[in-house]
């Protein structure tokens, strides 16, 4: 965690759900089934890896988690709050819980990386004089100092990634949900930033990440849960990326 | 909350100027559909200004009969003077209705007839300036009912046709405004709602980040609003700009007309100022709600 | 060629669809511009049809002496009839005109001043009725110099004052469809080119998979002419549907005016398909241009 | 190849360079060298595996292949054309010529995946009878068949990836330009993918691929072209992906 506030993760209970989908069924408009049955209980603290072919419904699991979708069966309950009857008006806060780096980024396109990242602290209101050096601090540790005033598009699609990261953990957030932030990475780069998600997830922090990236995977023994077209296949503490490990 | 009115006006500003093309666009529609509005306004006054001016000419005719007393006179001009209906009342003698017959012919280059007469034919009148056209029959109703009174001249026809085409004028010129006003309206919000539109997906980037309705829409309508303004000063920039040539030339052809330029010219103001910051705001306001609700 | 002409119909038909929010919004503002054009026209038709008619009667007129030759009558009304610049001349007689004279007064509700006359003081005249009433002078001064012509009446100043007013009405309508012309093109353009904008990127990276400039442009140049069709036919509708009950009000109005109705519906019709086709291309044109100049 | 109509390679003179960097340096506007005096040689049939650190240059260097960018000093030929002095009309043949799979995939937001992909086809002026077997044939190959008539806002990352690279593939290209093809895609597909890639090499079309995929560089001991800050400083036949190999 940047700032490390929450020393030594004291006021985590690693027994306590925060994300939970209880069978979950996804079915876009154009009748696609995405995610089917779907059961995924994540305590506090916990760091699992999503994998699966591609198209497997990871993406869309964890849209279900923002509510940038609705479960067309079952409940998404993120950290006590059921997203199918939550409010409009709640909405951007709990959002504002989840760090969440997205696979195609969705970085604004007129905003330099600085601004692109302070978005995530000024959404919170967060006043100015915390934001600079809050914002300093990410691009340092995603190792964008440099890149700073320029714009998504004049940047490397590595570089884009690591704004998006840079922007989801800008803000502290009690959840953590990366999809594929690896996958513009060279594997030197990959690896710290990977090193940073662990270490954050040591403060108590819970992250969700899919990822195609089967050496870390493998190297790490975290807990796997692997989709297999919309259905949970495997789910196991100390798995590899693939079944037989 | 001034903090957040401060926040979002410096946002306002700069997406206005990243967005430039979009901006800029949207900045010169706004400007022209302002000139067109402010133009039809200043017509719009001139024309009932000459409405008005037309109208003031209506009055009533009462012949009166000859070697009538100067008391009965007197009596009958001052109660007309008191009706409410009556804004004026000029007596004149039989010889200066000779007088004035004489000086029409000329004028008109016909002959001058009177020569030939052997007395002088033409009554003694007084003429009634009226308040309000549509008051004629009553006021004509009033002099027929007058003993001294031989007749009232019967330009009831002249006057019903008048005070029906000022008042179709009127409405005509009134309803031509307000569909001026609303297609002006409806350009400028759709303007708007394009420029929004090219950046629907930044509005959705911004709500998966946590960005509250407010926080996203305040930025957008206050831009809108810069739009509006900005449209507005160069609207009337262009007006005072054409003012000084355009109202030496109008001068020259309505010298008559007694336009108030001063009064104008504040309507106009703020009418574009008003219109131009309302409509942006409106227009941006409603845009954004389309992305905000889903 | 024929078939990269149908191609290109076929996508610009596709992109209106898929981009529908963007090409419904710019049908819309083309619509209204179009209606607002057509509209001005329409006024602008029946203005100029009237200050026809007005100039219509502007004519010479020139009292003739007593007791002149019918033949020295004849021969100048045949020559009179010989000018280019005469389009009609009527004899009136000294009975006529005093016909003429009576039945005016009663109209105008004033006293018959004739009974009290010995004698006709009118005299009988040629009224000359003129193609332009700017040729007011040449017939004018050939009359004056006609021996059995007592006197042209001096109706000078008041023509030339006609004269000078329909050339300005004339010239300030022409100026003022000039205004609303420009407005409109500027307005539908910048609207196709905020619609463009928005697909910028779209274009891109067409460009960066391999497409020529033609390929890109003329689907899109092809949506811009269904914008500006589908304008021009919402717009006929409307005018077509507004016509009946319009006209029929203006018919009451204006009742006296010869307004050829099936020639100006004619001129609007080819007025609003060919601008709205006109300004749908080249809007699409000139937007697209910018994308692809690189 | 799809349709393997240069059968065996029969008519490529592997000697001749189809993609030349003389000296090259690339600076962008905002005064950042993202390429420093690059000389690069790839003779005809040639497969090439570029690498770099996130930010290295290799998606600039691909830029300049294509004509999107131009160079800021020394010569970009691509089949004998010099790219600085070919007029702007034929710009769009020589892009056609290349199968270019973009990092951010650079689909059509308006046209299903069938549609983006037929473009490639319809923009060198193909009939339709020949574009729709074309286009079910690469479908089936990246295994998008099912996801044909989706818009790509409705695919998975991986789904968008195999889009672009269906559309690279369709018209038969002579060259292939890659920026990382894989990036997005499980392990699985991802060697499929390269197959494929080889599968066409074999036929005699050129390959360059960027990529961060460590394992399938060293796998394959193909040509390894290493940047690091916009300069080339590795360049080996058979290398590994890291300088150790
Ligand atoms: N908006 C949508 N409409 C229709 N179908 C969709 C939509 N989004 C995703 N899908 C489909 O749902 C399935 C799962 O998509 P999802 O994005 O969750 O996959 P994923 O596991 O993230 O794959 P990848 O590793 O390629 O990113 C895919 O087959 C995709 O085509
Ligand atoms: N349009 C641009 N304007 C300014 N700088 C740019 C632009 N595009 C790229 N850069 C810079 O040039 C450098 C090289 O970028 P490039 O995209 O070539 O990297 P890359 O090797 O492809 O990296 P990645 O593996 O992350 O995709 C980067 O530091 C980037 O910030
Ligand atoms: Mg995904
Ligand atoms: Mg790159």
């Amino acid at each position: 965690m940047p700032r490390g506030n929450r020393a030594g993760g004291a006021m985590v209970d690693p027994r306590r759900p925060v994300l939970v989908l209880n069978d979950v069924t996804k079915t876009y408009p154009n009748g696609r089934d995405a995610l089917k049955d779907v059961d995924l209980v994540v305590p506090e603290g916990d760091f699992v890896f999503l994998v699966g072919a591609s198209g497997a419904g990871k993406s869309t699991l964890m849209k279900l988690l923002i509510r940038d979708e609705l479960a067309t069966q079952g409940t998404v309950t993120l950290d006590g709050d059921d997203l199918a009857r939550l409010p409009r008006r709640k909405v951007p806060h709990v959002r504002r819980k989840i760090g969440i780096v997205f696979q195609d980024f969705k970085l604004l396109p007129t905003k330099t990386v600085r601004e692109n990242i302070a978005f995530a602290l000024e959404v919170t209101g967060t006043s100015r004089r915390r934001i600079k050096p809050a914002v300093n601090r990410v691009l340092a540790l995603v190792g964008l100092t440099e890149q700073a005033e320029q714009y998504p598009k004049q940047l490397s699609g590595g570089e884009q990634q690591r704004t998006a990261i840079a922007r989801a953990l800008v803000h502290d957030p009690r959840i953590v949900i990366a999809d594929e932030p690896t996958g513009n990475l060279d594997p030197l780069i990959s690896w710290e930033i990977l090193q940073l998600l662990l270490r954050i997830n040591e403060l108590g922090v819970t992250v969700l990440m899919a990822t195609h990236d089967a050496d870390i995977v493998t190297a790490l023994r975290k807990r796997v849960v692997a989709l297999e077209e919309g259905r949970v296949i495997r789910d196991e503490v100390g798995g590899g990326y693939h079944r037989a490990g | 909350m001034l903090s957040f009115f401060l926040f979002s006006i410096s946002r306002a500003w700069q997406g206005f100027w990243r967005n430039a093309a979009m901006s800029l666009a949207a900045t010169a529609t706004m400007t022209l559909m302002l000139l067109l509005l402010s133009s039809f306004w200043i017509v719009q006054a001139g024309f009932l200004a000459s409405l008005s001016y037309v109208e003031d000419k209506v009055g009533v005719v009462a012949d009166l009969d000859d070697n009538i007393r100067q008391s009965a006179l007197t009596d009958l001009q001052a109660r007309l003077a008191a009706m409410p209906e009556v804004r004026a009342v000029e007596y004149v003698s039989k010889e200066e209705a000779l007088r004035r017959y004489r000086e029409q012919r000329s004028a008109q280059g016909q002959d001058d007839l009177t020569p030939f007469l052997n007395d002088n034919p033409l009554p003694a009148s007084l003429e009634v300036k009226l308040r309000r056209p549509a008051d004629y029959r009553t006021v004509a109703e009033f002099l027929g009912a007058e003993p001294i009174v031989a007749k009232v001249q019967n330009i009831e026809d002249t006057t019903d046709r008048l005070v029906s085409l000022t008042n179709f004028l009127r409405t005509f010129g009134v309803l031509l405004l307000a569909v001026i006003g609303s297609i002006v309206l409806f350009i400028v919000i759709n303007t708007i709602r394009l420029a929004v539109l090219g950046r629907a997906e930044e509005i959705e980037v911004m709500r998966l980040v946590g960005a509250s309705d407010a926080f996203i829409r305040w930025p957008f309508v206050f831009e809108g609003a810069l739009v509006g303004l900005l449209g507005a000063a160069i609207s009337l920039g262009v007006l005072v700009g054409a003012a000084e040539p355009l109202s030496r030339f109008m001068v020259g052809f309505f010298s008559i007309l007694p336009i108030n330029v001063g009064s104008i010219s504040r309507d106009v103001t703020i009418l574009v100022l008003g219109s131009g910051l309302g409509l942006g705001v409106i227009g941006a306001w409603v845009s954004v709600r389309t992305y905000l609700i889903r």
